[in-house]
């Protein structure tokens, strides 16, 4: 049997970093859907910079570690946070620093934005949200009048444009030798993947089957032709934890927050936690 | 189920009110990090026979999406979720809610995570339930810092959804959509009208209806330790130990 | 341990079919995916009438015969063909004769509009298609200039309506007793349940099994959320074929195309296969 | 691998100038009943070393969408598709073509099955293909009855896309989109420019290097026969039983 499908790169975590140029937008995934984190290390270890950090539709330790680190020019997010780990030290820091510009969101917008840039087109509208603060600060939104109203009838709706980010960055369970990614009922994921123009993909191992060719799971499964480059880290989401596979780290988010309360702590973890460990690895 | 039944918790007085404004929902949907309102929501449905449907969000239990994170928004726009909650940093007697920050945007003195889905779901969702538990004039003032979400919009403006009730842990507020005011309805017991009018920022109208707030039945109270109890435990594992001493492979 | 789903009701194929109104807008999958054949049959038995019938985004041996029986009154699909088969000869016949109205679409058209029924606003825009004739038959289709152009810049995009049925139908493998329906990558089925107002199915067979539970099978499952009524048809997509279960009843199909040629062919095939078929059923 | 190989049949002659028109494609769609063009793909990727990607829509073989029936047109407008191929009852000097009928629409003398997504692939995939074996005026007309899809627009219109060549049972034309019409390049053997001008509804120019379509060598039809067509016969069993004698089990 020939081969019909080409292959998709196979590197190591530092190298699928790199392919994260500094000054790209970046899409990740919220705590509860896949998170890169052992890249998101590698991207601090290397000192990024410029990032346009795009939350999927929120972000969270991720965004929060990316911000300490200096990696972060531009936030588009619906939310940042850590969830039950209370206010995220290094993004509020920032906040009131001004040193990060924030484009505030709100969920569907993001899925929306993306969305439009899955299917090409140049925006997408959405209802609901006029009246709301964010309309004002975002001067990339239009409002129109709905051009299927009722005739006389006044009926603005809002128009978002399309979220095309330059990366997608995500962390999954199980890939294939060809470069198929299964992503189960966490198609978020896969929405980044169509309408990203790279995505870059860590997984924690690599099965020998084809994911397409077994009905169940490539229902869940994005296709290589989606899949830029892929590396591979086992437990490759800690400490956040991975949907269907591990829990988060508690303790050591705890330990996260805690020590990022000041920028000193901050860069305390980020000499135990990012640098030491990759000298272990 | 507890063999020696003590008088309502707070929280469970807070699950029951809520509760009661679940009254023939189909479908409700609730946030992984709110424990009352899912309690509430679970209790709602145990007395609806199960014909109503609870969603829990960001949940590996109880959350039946299998189209991504847009999935929610979709459905709540598709009219087929009818109740929903919303907290606030700030929230204020118009309904708007603040979910941004306290100060002037974007270098927020006191910065929230962020809108979340607010902006979006409280303008589809029929019945939102705002909940706080914290009643003072830091939380309830008289205008928001920054509009999350609005609480009323202009009669030409989409809205099929929008504020039902303000409940916290000293009353709770209806909301007159068309005067755009909240009106106090019932008032928890042990707090006074002159109590809550000094821990509101906000005017409001009081009802002359005004009662205490119903506590929950000895039935009620049973459920809420026993079967609600085991359900709330498996998606909300802390609390349910903590308030309801109960740990998810039973009851304590 | 609660019942923490509602149920969804359980019907007769005719009891199902008695579900879709006359005058009804209904849904129906492509002969690739998945065709609810016995609740057709069950249609053209109780002489369905006047249906506004949607390929989506093309249909095959359903339009067809339903045309064929005189319950169409409107068509709107991208393409009404039996494939390998050649010309339909009901819808054919019906064309020349000015019997049914068409509103002749493109298949990325009729998943526009369902997507935009999915999120709940009133139009779609989409890329391409200006200049086909199409757009000059369709007056539910409006041309905008693009808002988000460059100034001054020319740059014209169609918007297209939503698209959301009284009814989406169609048959799948598997569902379980709380009437979640798993159909694997066939996602059009999920789009059409998700913009329908009501959605029946017929399902080959049912699970004990919660579809859910299992992360590969909920990754191509239907929450019960969006299915109205269940009905129970083994074989139920005969002769049709059914992905990744049966394959197409060739010699059936030859022989149906074969029949309904002429119009009394056609009412032959009927008497035979339609209402034959149902008591000895 | 056939033993005692034959000239290039019609159909090989097919196969080897579409695959031809492939070359450094990364991604190429096809459609399941389109067998000459899927197995041309299937060729080209032979020849790629794997490096292209083949789709074949419909199949349950070679297709590797898992987002339902909009991802073939999602994914060319996100400009993933490198090459398609379109058809048409009908087919213009203008490179329009026509899936809806002849006759007056609605309702038509002859009715195709309609447009499928021709109107919209053909704006966004960059070397669209057009192949029709039948090559009659009945065919290629001056003018289409009903443009499914126009083969030219106006600048100001967003089109990455449109037609790039139209290959016939006769010959092949290469397309000039600026000057919207097509150019004849190269004769099948056997066929002469004359019988093409008889056969062709539409004015057409001829190019300069006007030469015979370029058969498979030896090689070529080895691969057609051997590896390449045992893929084929996966996807397009009938065609690749009737046409080069191979099942789906292997060589026959």
């Amino acid at each position: 049997m020939m081969n019909t499908r080409a292959l998709v790169p196979v590197e190591s975590i530092d190298e699928l970093a790199a392919r994260v140029a500094d000054g790209a937008s970046v899409a990740v995934a919220p705590d509860y859907s896949g998170c890169a984190m052992e890249v998101v290390r590698a991207l601090m270890r290397r000192g990024a910079r410029n990032l346009h950090l795009i939350g999927v539709p929120q972000v969270g330790f991720q965004g929060d570690m990316l911000i300490g680190a200096g990696c972060v020019a531009t936030l588009e997010t619906a939310a940042l946070t850590l969830g039950e780990y209370g206010p995220a030290p290094r993004f509020t820091a920032a906040v009131r620093e001004g040193t990060i510009v924030l484009r505030d969101a709100t969920c569907p917008v993001i899925h929306a934005g993306l969305q439009a840039a899955e299917k090409g087109v140049p925006f997408m509208p959405l209802r609901g949200i006029l009246g709301s603060d964010l309309v004002g600060h975002r001067n990339d939104w239009k409002v129109i009048e709905n051009p299927f109203a009722k005739a006389n009838k006044e009926d603005p709706i809002l128009l978002l444009p399309a979220i095309r980010p330059d990366v997608a960055l995500f962390h999954a369970p199980l890939a294939d030798r060809w470069g198929n990614v299964w992503i189960g009922v966490r198609r978020e994921l896969m929405l980044m993947a169509h309408a990203a123009r790279t995505t870059l993909v860590s997984v924690e191992a690599f099965s020998d089957e084809d994911l397409l060719a077994d009905d169940r799971l490539a229902a869940g499964t994005i296709p290589a032709l989606y899949i830029s480059t892929l590396a591979k880290a086992a437990n490759g989401a800690w400490p956040i934890g991975l949907f269907g596979r591990y829990a988060p780290d508690h303790a050591h988010l705890q330990r996260y927050v805690e020590m990022a309360a000041t920028a000193s702590g901050f860069e305390q973890y980020v000499r135990e936690y990012v640098h030491k460990q990759r000298v272990s690895a | 189920m507890s063999s020696v039944p003590v008088p309502a918790r707070p929280e469970e007085l807070l699950i029951f009110t809520i509760a009661r404004m679940l009254d023939d929902v189909r479908h409700v949907a609730v946030g992984a990090s709110s424990p009352i309102p899912g309690a509430a929501a679970l209790l709602a449905q145990t007395w609806s026979a199960g014909r109503m449907r609870v969603s829990v969000l960001g949940s590996e239990h109880d959350n039946f999406f299998t189209d991504g994170g847009r999935e929610l928004f979709d459905c709540a726009a598709q009219g087929r979720i009818d109740a929903f909650f919303l907290g606030g940093g700030q929230i204020d007697g118009a309904a708007n809610i603040n979910l941004i920050g306290t100060g002037e945007y974007p270098r927020n003195r006191i910065r929230f995570p962020g809108s979340f889905g607010s902006a979006y779901l409280y303008f589809l969702i029929p019945r939102v339930i705002l909940f706080r538990e914290e009643h003072s004039p830091r939380v309830l003032v008289p205008k928001v810092d920054f509009i999350s979400a609005p609480g009323c919009s202009p009669d030409h403006v989409y809205r099929p959804g929008g504020p039902y009730a303000l409940v916290t842990g000293r009353c709770v507020f209806a909301f007159d959509r068309k005067h755009s005011r909240f009106r106090l309805t019932s008032i928890h017991p042990g707090h006074t009208v002159t109590e809550i009018r000094e821990q509101t920022g906000f005017e409001f109208d009081t009802s002359s209806e005004l009662v205490e707030t119903p506590a929950p039945g000895s039935e009620t109270l049973a459920l809420i330790r026993g079967p609600v109890g085991e359900a709330v435990s498996k998606v909300y594992p802390a609390f349910a130990a903590r308030v309801l001493g109960i740990n998810a492979q039973g009851v304590a």
